[in-house]
């Protein structure tokens, strides 16, 4: 399947072995997007590189940059004020959903249904415009600076997200109605692209496809970070940790994103939106790993600072990366169809694989 | 040199023509901390402001489990420290693979988060191979890291950790160093045929493509 | 008037489609073209006011059976086959024996000209209004007096099912 | 009529004979032949609408008022596009291919009638099969078109669309001879005269096979969940790839013409061809006016329109439209007022009511049957090639089967207690009752055997 | 109906082609055709009779003939495909082992 084949959400390429129909090897070369993030960042201060960190995941910037900003902040240990922190989880939580809704979306129409794909966008477009009202751009947001935020929440931010939040569950349901009972949706789903437990931690696999196989993990529970401790909401877990398993993890977690959301916009508390961080940022030499939980997974900053304005080094866990080698485990067995609904459940998006 | 597209800021010639950014000319890039002009010192006690000598936040470590991991492997613990609240053993190399192994079973670090590499051209051991370790049962995290100077071979660990294959493998990409005992240790991300190695020091971010552009497509690169 | 007209037609497509056939080099043209000698001889039966007939012959031989046949021509992707030669060398002998027989029927036409005794049958057949509906009546005979050759024709179509498939089985 | 015209009769006077005895159907013929591109192009924009509907947007809205203009541009678009042959195709085979297709599609639609007067092909006597069997020749269309542009992929997908056309007419095949046994005779006027004396249609009789064909014919025009063919993912476009410009439109307007054909066959054999719903039933005689009251609405609603038209050639275009609306509404309203208003004449327009409306009740079944197989499309997702194939040979088929015995003993038990017309359904609901209760044991059975890790359950897939 | 000369005349024709391409052809697809137009032009003469006669046993057995053509040509392409899976070729020559 070459790099400009529809249904592989970027340049990737897959060489497959075949048996007639049956897949018994696969090999992903990829690399075709490889910018060299991690090169520029050795070049640019600290505040420079936070856009490029969205140019990763350009579906879910807004989680990227929330990493890079708080593995600098704790390299400076410096803590954003909380008016800043609720502010960030409730566009890291409205990111997360906006990411799912895509991947509903394209999943869908990889297997054939037509419909789900502009249900989706709609309701993604509303997040986008929300994006755009607070911080001028839609995708690539740079939405958060190092120790705060850079613009005050927009007046309406807390009836825009109500507003939101309020009809997205009956779009949940419409979804729901439309996929998780049909009988052809179970029938492409259900049982295809099996990752034991065991496998996935093995293979590092973080986010929703970890969670389907049964083990119950998110590091917005672990290590709480922004203001996740102050919420309450669930972990969804699947059991057999096929597609169907990851299709439903998916849909729940954005039930429980939207629930975060309408806790957090209850009490946006006032007070300064950035913290005590200078024009000029020098962190202490040292090193920090800073990791959050992006909707593809554990997205990780290791960053080594050398003292001056610039860092010494820059590297980041790409989930989308490690969770693209289980997919030569979850291919073996299945049938050329399944090939592109595997690439479709693990969610992966090129410009993070080859950064 | 013709360099146009890219913002011309050479690594090795630290006194450049800075861009027009507001911040004034980094001195040496010795370890010297914020100058005078920066505003008022974070008021946060641990990081104390200007006046203070560098301050290293990296204090040596030594509970529990240090005690246990040094009654085990003694020599080969070189140095365990904290940085920022993260612990960090520096381990010997040869005997990495057998440490993983307790790491996972004995001390139920059962997923390798992140395995990357950092180059100190200035230390006699230039590579510093650094292991990002999380415990499910502990909720824990724990750095370990393997020096390796610049011919040296690192053991593999993906025995231990199926993950650390790729990343290994983008790891050889950027850096070159050799990891023994991979399965198929080769180009990742950059085109098999690429000459040199990107993310190390030496390796100027302008003439990445030169040789590669030449040989393939036969024209100048355009950097 | 008209079936005049219609046989020589059907006639001539069936007899230049079936001489085409044998001829063509391309397996696919040669399938082809059996299919349009199917389809005339199909159209034959129509004018012989055989409906049911002629609606069988189109669904099973050529909706059936040669969809069977390009299948098969198309899984064998007989292109390698091609360039062997097609024909084989007793092509001569066997133009022998098809003019011998062709012969003999032609003196046994030849000859029933000339006696009228025991020549053709030369009945006018039953003109085309009071036909009885054909497959009415192809029904009520098949079921009625020949009901044990159609149990023995479903017994012997099961046979050949399951010795297909038992041969054509991947020998896995 | 008969086909033998006197033999002594020179060339002049027989061609005159032919055309004095044949005129009609020569006239339907070339009728449908020429309009159809036109109507399958209109579908093509009905289902663009309908889909977008679905879908939260507007659909193609730019040519002409609503996009009402559409196909014309398609249809020019298609003719004036580059017609790419690929190199040592095989030239004759990938010219005949879509002919072929296209011709089979044709062929058939003869067999069928659209209303009591307007059949191509007057009393065929073996109506049904004769439609049945000539649209099974499309297959070669496919085949042959999948093998001429010798690309690998187009030849898999080829030779996958034609496995699942085969199969599925079996099932389809099979569907009809369960309601051909209530009907008794092949003969397509005749089918729908018995369902007008039995005052039921057949749909309520046989709902199994109503149900089986339904599936089956959606598997036998590739369409909706099973348009495997021409999955994108896999082999891009199947058969039709190597085609472009006009041939591919062949291919489209067969896949069109198919679907209508399908569509024609389940209205006059289930749903009663052109008889007016409960034709018989006296006092729902006022359901004569719902066609004309119907269009007339439509009429209405487009000079409702007319004024909020952008420009001006669009407002006069839906204008004609609403013109168009209003005289078929009339010629619709004609035959039933009429009578009322003078008695006497109603003995003379009687077959003008007849041919009319049962044309657009004909019409209207068979728009009804073709938005199901749409909405189907726009919902359901797609089948796996092996669960397409496992859901037609291990569950259509059986089911159909036993459908044909169950309907065939229903119909003796009938017969025996001399049960007629709505009497019947004492006894072919059981019948129905048990081929369900068959369909989820053959269910049961494939759950039961079938453990390996990517088998599917697939039951009826109308659940959900 | 034209007399019956004609259609007897007709299926001598296609008979006699058949038997031609079986006798000539090397490839086995194109023989295997050849036997189905022979069995065809046997079925042209059944029908004549059967319309000339007004009995309508001959369609009867056409269609049987019919029938069994189907089951022949169902087992012989399944020898080939087995045939052409072992030997990788279809030539009439080359099936020259009765056991490979």
């Amino acid at each position: 399947m070459g790099p400009q084949h529809p249904s592989t959400h970027g340049v990737l390429r897959v060489k497959l072995k075949l048996d007639g129909e049956r897949v018994i090897g696969s090999e992903c070369i990829i690399g075709y997007l490889h910018r060299g993030v991690e090169k520029i960042a050795e070049n640019r201060t600290y505040q420079q590189f936070a856009p490029y960190v969205d140019r990763m995941d350009y579906v879910a910037a807004v989680s990227s940059g929330l990493g890079y900003c708080e593995a600098v902040e704790k390299l400076l240990v410096v803590e954003a004020p909380p008016r800043a922190r609720v502010i960030r989880t409730i566009l890291t939580e409205l990111q997360r959903i906006a990411s799912h809704l895509l991947w509903l979306g394209t999943h869908a129409l990889d297997i054939g249904a037509l419909t789900p794909l502009f249900y989706c966008f709609r309701e993604r477009e509303e997040i986008l415009k929300i994006f755009e009202k607070y911080c001028g751009a839609r995708l690539t947001t740079h939405a958060f600076r190092i120790g705060g935020l850079q613009y005050e929440a927009y007046d309406t931010l807390e009836k825009d997200v109500e507003r939101f939040c309020k009809d997205f569950e009956s779009r949940i349901v419409e979804y729901e109605t439309l996929l998780t009972q049909n009988r052809i949706w179970i029938g492409r789903t259900k049982g295809v692209g099996i990752l034991t437990a065991a496998d996935a931690i093995a293979f590092g696999v973080t986010g929703p496809v970890l969670r389907a196989s049964g083990v119950k993990w998110d590091i917005r529970k672990a290590m709480p970070y922004a203001a996740y401790d102050q919420y309450k909401f669930e972990i969804p877990v699947g059991t057999t940790g096929d597609t169907y398993d990851r299709y439903l993890v998916r849909m729940e977690e954005m039930r429980q994103s939207r629930l975060i959301c309408l806790q957090a916009i209850e009490n946006i508390p006032s007070g300064p939106i950035m913290g005590k961080v200078g024009k000029v940022l020098k962190p202490p030499p040292g090193e920090v790993y800073h990791a959050i939980e992006a909707p593809k997974g554990e997205i990780g900053y290791y960053i080594v600072s050398d003292g001056t304005v610039q860092p010494y080094r820059v590297h980041i866990r790409p989930p989308s990366f490690i969770n693209l080698q289980a997919f030569d485990r979850m291919v073996r067995g299945h049938l050329v169809a399944d090939v592109v609904a595997i690439i479709g459940t693990i969610d992966i998006v090129l410009g993070e694989v080859d950064r | 040199m013709a360099d146009e597209s890219k913002e011309p800021k050479p690594v090795h010639v630290p006194t450049g023509d800075k861009p027009a950014s507001s911040t004034p000319p980094v001195s040496t890039p010795s370890g010297k901390p914020a100058d005078a002009s920066a505003p008022a010192a974070p008021p946060k006690p641990p990081a104390p402001a200007a006046p203070k000598p560098p301050v290293v936040l990296q204090t040596p470590l030594d509970n529990e489990f240090v005690t246990r991991f040094r009654a085990k492997f003694g020599a080969a613990l070189l140095e365990a420290m904290e940085d920022r609240k993260q612990a960090i053993l520096i381990v010997e190399r040869a005997r990495l693979v057998e440490i993983a192994l307790h790491l996972r079973d004995d001390e139920k670090f059962d997923m390798l988060s992140d395995l990357t590499a950092v180059d100190w051209p200035k230390r006699d051991r230039r590579f510093e191979v650094v292991l990002n370790v999380y415990s499910f049962a502990k909720n824990e995290r724990l750095r370990l890291k393997v020096l390796a100077a610049d011919a040296e071979e690192v053991p593999s660990v993906v025995g231990v950790w199926p993950t650390a294959n790729w990343q290994e493998r983008e790891v050889f990409d950027m850096f070159g160093i050799v990891f023994s005992g991979h399965p198929d240790l080769k180009r990742i991300l950059l085109p098999d045929e690429w000459q040199g190695y990107p993310l190390r020091k030496d390796y100027d971010i302008l003439q990445q493509d030169t040789a590669w552009v030449r040989e393939n497509l036969g024209i100048e690169s355009g950097q | 008037m008209l079936d005049k007209i219609l046989f020589y037609f059907f006639a001539g497509v069936a007899v230049g489609s079936a001489v085409l056939m044998v001829t063509r080099r391309n397996v696919v043209h040669s399938a082809i073209l059996l299919i349009t000698a199917l389809l005339a001889t199909a159209g034959i039966f129509l004018q012989l006011r055989a409906e049911f007939l002629f609606i069988v012959q189109i669904i099973l031989y050529v909706g059936g059976i040669m969809v069977l046949f390009i299948f098969v021509i198309m899984l064998v992707n007989l292109d390698v086959a091609l360039q062997q030669i097609q024909f084989a060398r007793q092509k001569w002998v066997a133009l022998l024996v098809a003019l011998a027989l062709a012969g003999q029927v032609g003196l046994m036409f030849w000859s029933s000209r000339k006696m009228p005794g025991q020549g053709l049958p030369v009945l006018t057949a039953a003109a085309a209004e009071h036909l009885p509906a054909n497959s009415e009546e192809v029904a009520k005979s098949l079921f009625g007096s020949y009901l044990l050759p159609f149990e023995i024709a479903s017994v012997l179509l099961l046979v050949a099912m399951i010795g297909a498939v038992v041969m054509a089985k991947k020998r896995t | 009529m008969s086909l033998e015209i006197g033999t002594d009769m020179n060339a002049l006077q027989a061609t005159n004979e032919f055309l004095r005895l044949y005129w009609a159907p020569l006239l339907c013929g070339v009728a449908v032949v020429a309009i159809l591109p036109l109507i399958a192009g209109y579908i093509v924009l009905v289902e663009r609408k309908i889909m977008a509907d679905m879908q939260a947007r507007l659909g193609p809205m730019r040519v002409g008022p609503h996009g009402l203009l559409q196909p014309i541009a398609d249809a020019v678009k298609l003719l004036i596009k580059e017609d790419i042959i690929p190199d040592n195709a095989d030239k004759l085979v990938f010219w005949l291919a879509p002919v072929l297709s296209v011709g089979a599609a044709l062929l058939s639609l003869a067999g069928l009638a659209i209303g009591p007067a307007f059949q191509i092909a007057q009393d065929i006597n073996i109506g049904i099969l004769f439609v049945v069997g000539i649209s099974a020749m499309g297959i070669f269309g496919i085949v042959l078109g999948g093998w001429a542009s010798n690309s690998h992929y187009s030849l898999m997908g080829a030779l996958r669309s034609s496995a699942q056309l085969v199969s599925y007419e079996t099932a389809a095949g099979m569907a009809l001879v369960s309601a051909l046994l209530l009907t008794g005779t092949l003969n397509v006027k005749s089918i729908v005269e018995a369902q007008n004396k039995e005052g039921i249609w057949f749909v309520l009789l046989a709902p199994v096979a109503f149900f089986t064909y339904l599936v089956a014919s959606i598997a036998e025009t590739n369409r909706a969940p099973f348009d495997l063919p021409e999955a994108e993912s896999e082999l891009v476009a199947g058969y039709m790839t190597e085609f472009s410009g006009f041939r591919w439109s062949l291919y489209f307007l067969a896949e069109y013409t198919n679907m209508i054909v399908v569509a024609s066959v389940a209205t006059t054999l289930f749903l009663g061809g052109w008889l007016r719903p409960f034709a018989r039933v006296p006092w729902l005689s006022f359901l004569d006016f719902a066609p004309p009251v119907l269009i007339m609405a439509i009429a209405a609603y487009c000079v409702l329109r007319v004024p909020k038209q952008p420009t001006r050639v669009q407002q006069l275009f839906m204008l004609a439209v609403a013109g168009l609306c209003f005289v078929t509404a009339l010629v619709l309203a004609v035959p039933v007022v009429l009578p009322i208003i003078k008695p006497s004449v109603r003995e003379a327009v009687a077959p003008f009511y007849a041919g009319i409306h049962g044309g657009f009740w004909f019409i209207f079944k068979v728009s009804v049957y073709i938005y199901l197989f749409m909405w189907l499309r726009f919902t359901l997702p797609r089948y796996r090639f092996d669960q397409l194939m496992r859901l037609g040979w291990h569950f259509l088929i059986p089911l159909s089967i036993i459908n044909v015995l169950l309907v065939g003993v229903a119909l003796i038990v009938g017969a025996y207690f001399h049960l007629q017309g709505w009497g019947l359904l004492l006894v072919t609901t059981p019948a129905a009752i048990l081929a369900l209760v068959a369909a989820f044991f053959i269910l049961a059975v494939e759950k039961g055997h079938d453990a390996r890790p990517d088998q599917t359950a697939t039951s009826d897939f109308y659940v959900g | 109906m034209l007399p019956i000369g004609h259609y007897l005349f007709l299926s001598l024709a296609l008979f006699i082609i058949g038997v031609i391409g079986v006798v000539t052809r090397r490839n086995v697809i194109v023989v295997l055709m050849s036997i189905e137009l022979i069995l065809n032009a046997v079925n042209i003469n059944l029908v004549a009779f059967s319309r000339l006669y007004g009995d309508v046993a001959g369609q009867v057995f056409a269609l049987f003939i019919i029938a069994d053509a189907a089951a022949e040509a169902a087992v012989g392409l399944g020898i080939i495909i087995a045939f052409f899976r072992n030997r990788e070729t279809v030539l009439a020559d080359e099936m020259d082992l009765l056991k490979w």
